[in-house]
């Protein structure tokens, strides 16, 4: 039963790994995106300080958005979603496999740049721990919701924007309290409260968002 | 004519390879004996600066990393514009094997300016014009290995990055001159042809130091060119025999 | 085993066929046959599952395929228009891949001996994209090789391939069909399949 | 000559026009994104004040990155790059027409829409025109540059990530200026000398960037 | 008219043919013939100047096509394994913009003809989207029907066609080397060109 999600994981890490620019790059975007709000808004240590977790999870959001429209679009293209859909085996299982892969490939490598980059903004120790938890927590909610929006704007042209559209507003819990954690251990308050929200929110995410995408995935195949 | 011909002769990556093989130990070994000295006269010979204390001393790293970013540039944009217009199969493998360490001397320049920013500006860090497209320099070299590390068809790799390399050099005169067109931070241009605002020891140092990471940019650079003519022409007899060990 | 009743088929405002029904029985082929646009993909969809019909029903030994779900889709092999291979992977990666999401077993060795068999000897270890339009769909048909279940859906499987494999394929079918499987199959190519019963089904007027 | 560039631009219209969401979508996108940085920073009056040009521009950016990976991917995938390539004309004047649709669909809405989001960041009157005058300088160049990304990572497969990756250090000069004259109107210093350094790099581009473009969708076609 | 000189053709490390050389006048077809990989897409590509070829040359009228370039391409129909068609767009539409970005005088009552011509009629305002495979395949062939450039170079066009489109596309090669046309063919159906000198070309071993 299992079997069949490590064999997606398998497939798709492997595939990543095929062209490896593409693990980089997420890394990069989010690198340069986190360097870009300094540009726009000026050199002050301070304000910078208070913009620090803000721009790290709003940058966070967006590279793991923007590798989302090919979480299934080159299996749909090529063909190889309709095989899956007709392996004897849910749906959901693939989908699960393949969110994992997902968050594998750019969830994880965000939370490790994040404390480097972090300490470019003059972060405390205990504000880059929890920054680092927070978004080791938080990543897997966001691949897991942004499956659904994935599916839900397969084979729909325009669908990168369309998708963002549909994924962000959803997005906004995960970015409230992934800040909210770092802020509250800046200002001395503690982050644990909105830590194990974020937690919850990717259990949620996990178990239920695979069901959801699949279902999508069987509209957007008919 | 003979001229033409010698040059498509040295071109070639079968007597480029062997020929590069000589000269790496050279150029290693200078880099080391200019470093060594540079480094002397810089940390021991020169005097303290009164205003600065010794933490000035980074410049004799700072300022040639500097320099040598933005020639590296520049010597990879002549190698693609040679590649994009006559097709060489040289050019592209030179472009890629200098991109590392061209990408090695904007990390430095950025991270020593931004070491010595601390003491000198209060900051580690501000966007004006010289260190930002510094910055984007850094980029470019990372962009670029990435977008030849994406294209599987070696050829096709050269001329796309080849292309890149070309679009992006005008970042270098603007990293250049951005002192002067604009009222930045950073320092303006102490050292020019005609005369030197700076102490002739400082300048010496710096000087010998900046040899010093051309001639190890060079050796490297041709370390890496064998490599990767090896991995291109690995069906080519001469590369069989080479492999084989039967060359002398 | 594969019965069809009354499918009627609506895409758009276009009726493509009403009451259309069959029975396909272990050993036979059902051919079918129409114009450009007459409804045979759509159909091949309906019995795969993936495309409801507007009314009628599909029975796989008796069941409704709805009802059966993934115990239907556990005896189904299904090749479209589409090859779906991996440009990125190499023919073995990608046969050895499609083997273990459709969870049947394949070792390598028997995957190596398929791809032989479809000519791609000596480029198993080359990434499918620098393939031509004929060997990457050899290599979506190599799965055919070693495939052991009992219903194949076949969407225009000789679209792209050279006389040789035109040849190779039409008996890899009838070799199926004499181990008592059952095959759909569209194709505008006149193929001759050697052995097994040939049902003709034609579409539109 | 110059009909083809008008046939291109006609066509590309055509085809935004047959999927509406597209165009809204972009700006959407923009409206999110400027929404989101109050959420993750806090609702201080005159931090976001002094936010505004920085965050505003950083979205249009983003907005406008995030439609590039489409701008020849579709006609590459259905072969009619290919017969582009192949028409009686410089491929330089095609690439034209469609950074000139590119903008109208992507940079002439935003341009459009930036004010009303300036307003809800307390801007004044001079600096919101000074706002939309930039945008609109400035957005040609973001599409020119764009294109050259574009067309570079063409049929790369992770070519979304790895275009931000090369076109994102290019982008940062059009921030800086456009950033800077907000900044500069705010601060009563005047927005000219940035506003005309913002028209000096568009001209560049829409002269310059068409024929590089056509040059790597030449290596792409190989 | 169209000559070839010595060709080589490397792709990857794979030498897929040299030495090749042909010379076509008008009214004459070169088919191309050669099992699955043999670089029969490739030597196209090289004929229509999207792939450099290795070494060797290819004139038109005499001069190089590398240096005639636009003159070339004014003269040149291509249609390769992808329909360059979009699928948002209508049959109509696709042709009227297909031939205004060639450069090509199209009215709609012509355009409307070729689509009734290809058995479109009834069609012409369906998104393209919604055809099938095979309604695809005619909408890039009615291209054809209006075109008066002299070089057709045409990858596998009968793929995906049924059979009285087959006859069809036939007919209208024919007439175009009646014309004085040249066409340079692959397909990997036996198929009969009623008029026009046939000259084979077989790639590979
Ligand atoms: C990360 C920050 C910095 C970057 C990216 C940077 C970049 C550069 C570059 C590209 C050059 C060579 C250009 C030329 O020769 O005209 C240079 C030279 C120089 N830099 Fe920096 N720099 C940084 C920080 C600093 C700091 C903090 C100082 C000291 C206050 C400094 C002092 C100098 C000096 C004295 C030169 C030599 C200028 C000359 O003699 O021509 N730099 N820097
Ligand atoms: N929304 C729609 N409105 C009208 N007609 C539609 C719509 N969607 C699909 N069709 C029609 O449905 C048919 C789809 O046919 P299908 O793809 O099943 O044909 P096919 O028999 O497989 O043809 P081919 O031999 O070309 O592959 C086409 O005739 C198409 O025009
Ligand atoms: N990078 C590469 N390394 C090795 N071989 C390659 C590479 N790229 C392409 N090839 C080979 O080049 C050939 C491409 O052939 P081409 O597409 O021209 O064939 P074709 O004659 O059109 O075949 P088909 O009838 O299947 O369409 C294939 O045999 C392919 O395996
Ligand atoms: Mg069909
Ligand atoms: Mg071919």
């Amino acid at each position: 039963m299992h079997n069949i999600v490590f064999a997606v994981i398998a497939r798709d890490l492997r595939l990543a790994l095929r062209r490896p620019a593409d693990i980089a790059s997420a890394v990069f975007f989010f690198v340069i995106v986190v360097s870009l709000f300094p540009l726009g808004i000026g050199p002050e240590v301070d304000l910078l300080r208070k913009l620090a977790p803000g721009v790290l999870w709003v940058a966070a959001l967006l590279a793991t958005m923007l590798s989302l429209p090919r979480l299934f679009a080159d299996d749909h293209r090529d063909g190889t979603l309709e095989q899956l859909a007709l392996a004897p085996h849910p749906l959901g299982l693939v989908v699960t496999g393949k969110v994992i892969a997902h968050w594998l490939i750019s969830g994880l490598p965000l939370a490790l740049i994040a404390p480097v980059l972090g300490i470019q903004f003059d972060l405390t120790a205990d504000a880059l721990l929890v920054l680092t938890g927070a978004i080791l927590l938080g990543t897997p909610a966001l691949s897991g919701i942004g499956a659904i929006g994935a599916a839900l704007t397969l084979g729909l042209r325009g669908g990168g924007v369309l998708l963002s559209l549909l994924v962000l507003p959803l997005y906004i819990p995960v970015l409230i309290f992934g800040a909210g954690a770092v802020d509250a251990t800046v200002s001395g308050l503690g982050g644990e409260g909105h830590l194990s929200l974020l937690a919850a929110m990717t259990i949620a995410a996990i178990g239920f968002a695979p069901w959801a995408s699949a279902a999508a995935l069987k509209i957007a195949l008919e | 004519m003979t001229d033409r011909f010698n040059l498509y002769h040295y071109a070639s990556p079968a007597t480029f390879y062997p020929l590069a093989g000589r000269l790496i130990p050279w150029f290693a070994a200078l880099a080391a004996i200019f470093g060594l000295i540079g480094l002397y006269i810089g940390m021991l010979v020169a005097p303290t600066d009164f205003q600065q204390g010794e933490g000035y001393r980074i410049i004799f790293i700072h300022v040639p990393a500097s320099w040598m970013s933005m020639f590296i540039y520049l010597v990879m944009a002549f190698w693609a514009a040679i590649g994009l217009a006559f097709n060489t199969r040289l050019s592209g493998m030179m472009a890629r094997a200098l991109a590392p360490t061209g990408a090695l001397m904007a990390f430095l320049s950025l991270w020593t300016g931004a070491l010595w920013g601390k003491p000198m500006w209060g900051t580690w860090w501000v966007w004006d014009a010289r260190l930002t497209s510094e910055l984007i320099l850094l980029f470019l070299y990372i962009g670029y290995m990435a977008l030849v590390a994406a294209i599987d068809d070696p050829r096709r790799g050269d001329k796309a990055g080849g292309l890149l390399l070309l679009v992006g050099v005008v970042n270098v005169p603007i990293i250049y001159f951005s002192v002067k067109w604009w009222n930045t931070l950073h320092q303006g241009s102490s050292v020019n042809l005609a005369k030197s605002s700076m102490a002739e020891v400082m300048l010496w140092a710096m000087l010998l130091v900046a040899l010093s990471f051309w001639m190890y940019s060079i050796a490297v650079a041709f370390a890496r060119v064998r490599t990767l003519i090896l991995e291109r022409e690995r069906n080519a007899d001469w590369v069989k025999a080479e492999l084989a060990g039967d060359r002398p | 085993m594969l019965e069809a009743d009354n499918l009627e088929c609506v895409r758009g405002e276009r009726r493509l066929f009403a009451g259309l029904g069959f029975k396909l029985e272990a050993g036979e082929l059902l051919y079918l046959q129409g114009r450009n646009g007459a409804g045979k993909t759509s159909l091949l969809r309906m019995l795969i599952g993936l495309l409801p019909p507007e009314t009628g029903e599909i029975r796989w030994r008796g069941e409704p395929i709805r009802a059966l779900g993934d115990e239907f889709r556990a005896e189904l092999c299904y090749l479209g228009h589409l090859n779906a291979i991996k440009e990125e992977l190499t023919p073995l990666e990608n046969l050895l891949a499609a083997a273990r999401l459709a969870a049947t077993d394949l070792s390598e060795d028997a995957a190596l001996d398929a791809l032989e068999q479809v000519g791609l000897a000596g480029r198993e270890d080359l990434a499918c994209k620098y393939l031509s339009q004929g060997q990457k769909r050899r290599v979506a048909l190599a799965r055919l090789v070693v495939d052991r279940r009992a219903l194949w859906i076949l969407d225009e499987p000789f679209v792209a391939l050279d006389v040789a494999a035109v040849d190779w394929l039409a008996g890899i079918i009838s070799a199926h069909l004499q181990r008592g499987g059952l095959a759909v199959m569209t194709t505008h190519q006149p193929v001759d399949i050697p052995a097994g019963t040939v049902r003709q089904l034609r579409l539109g007027a």
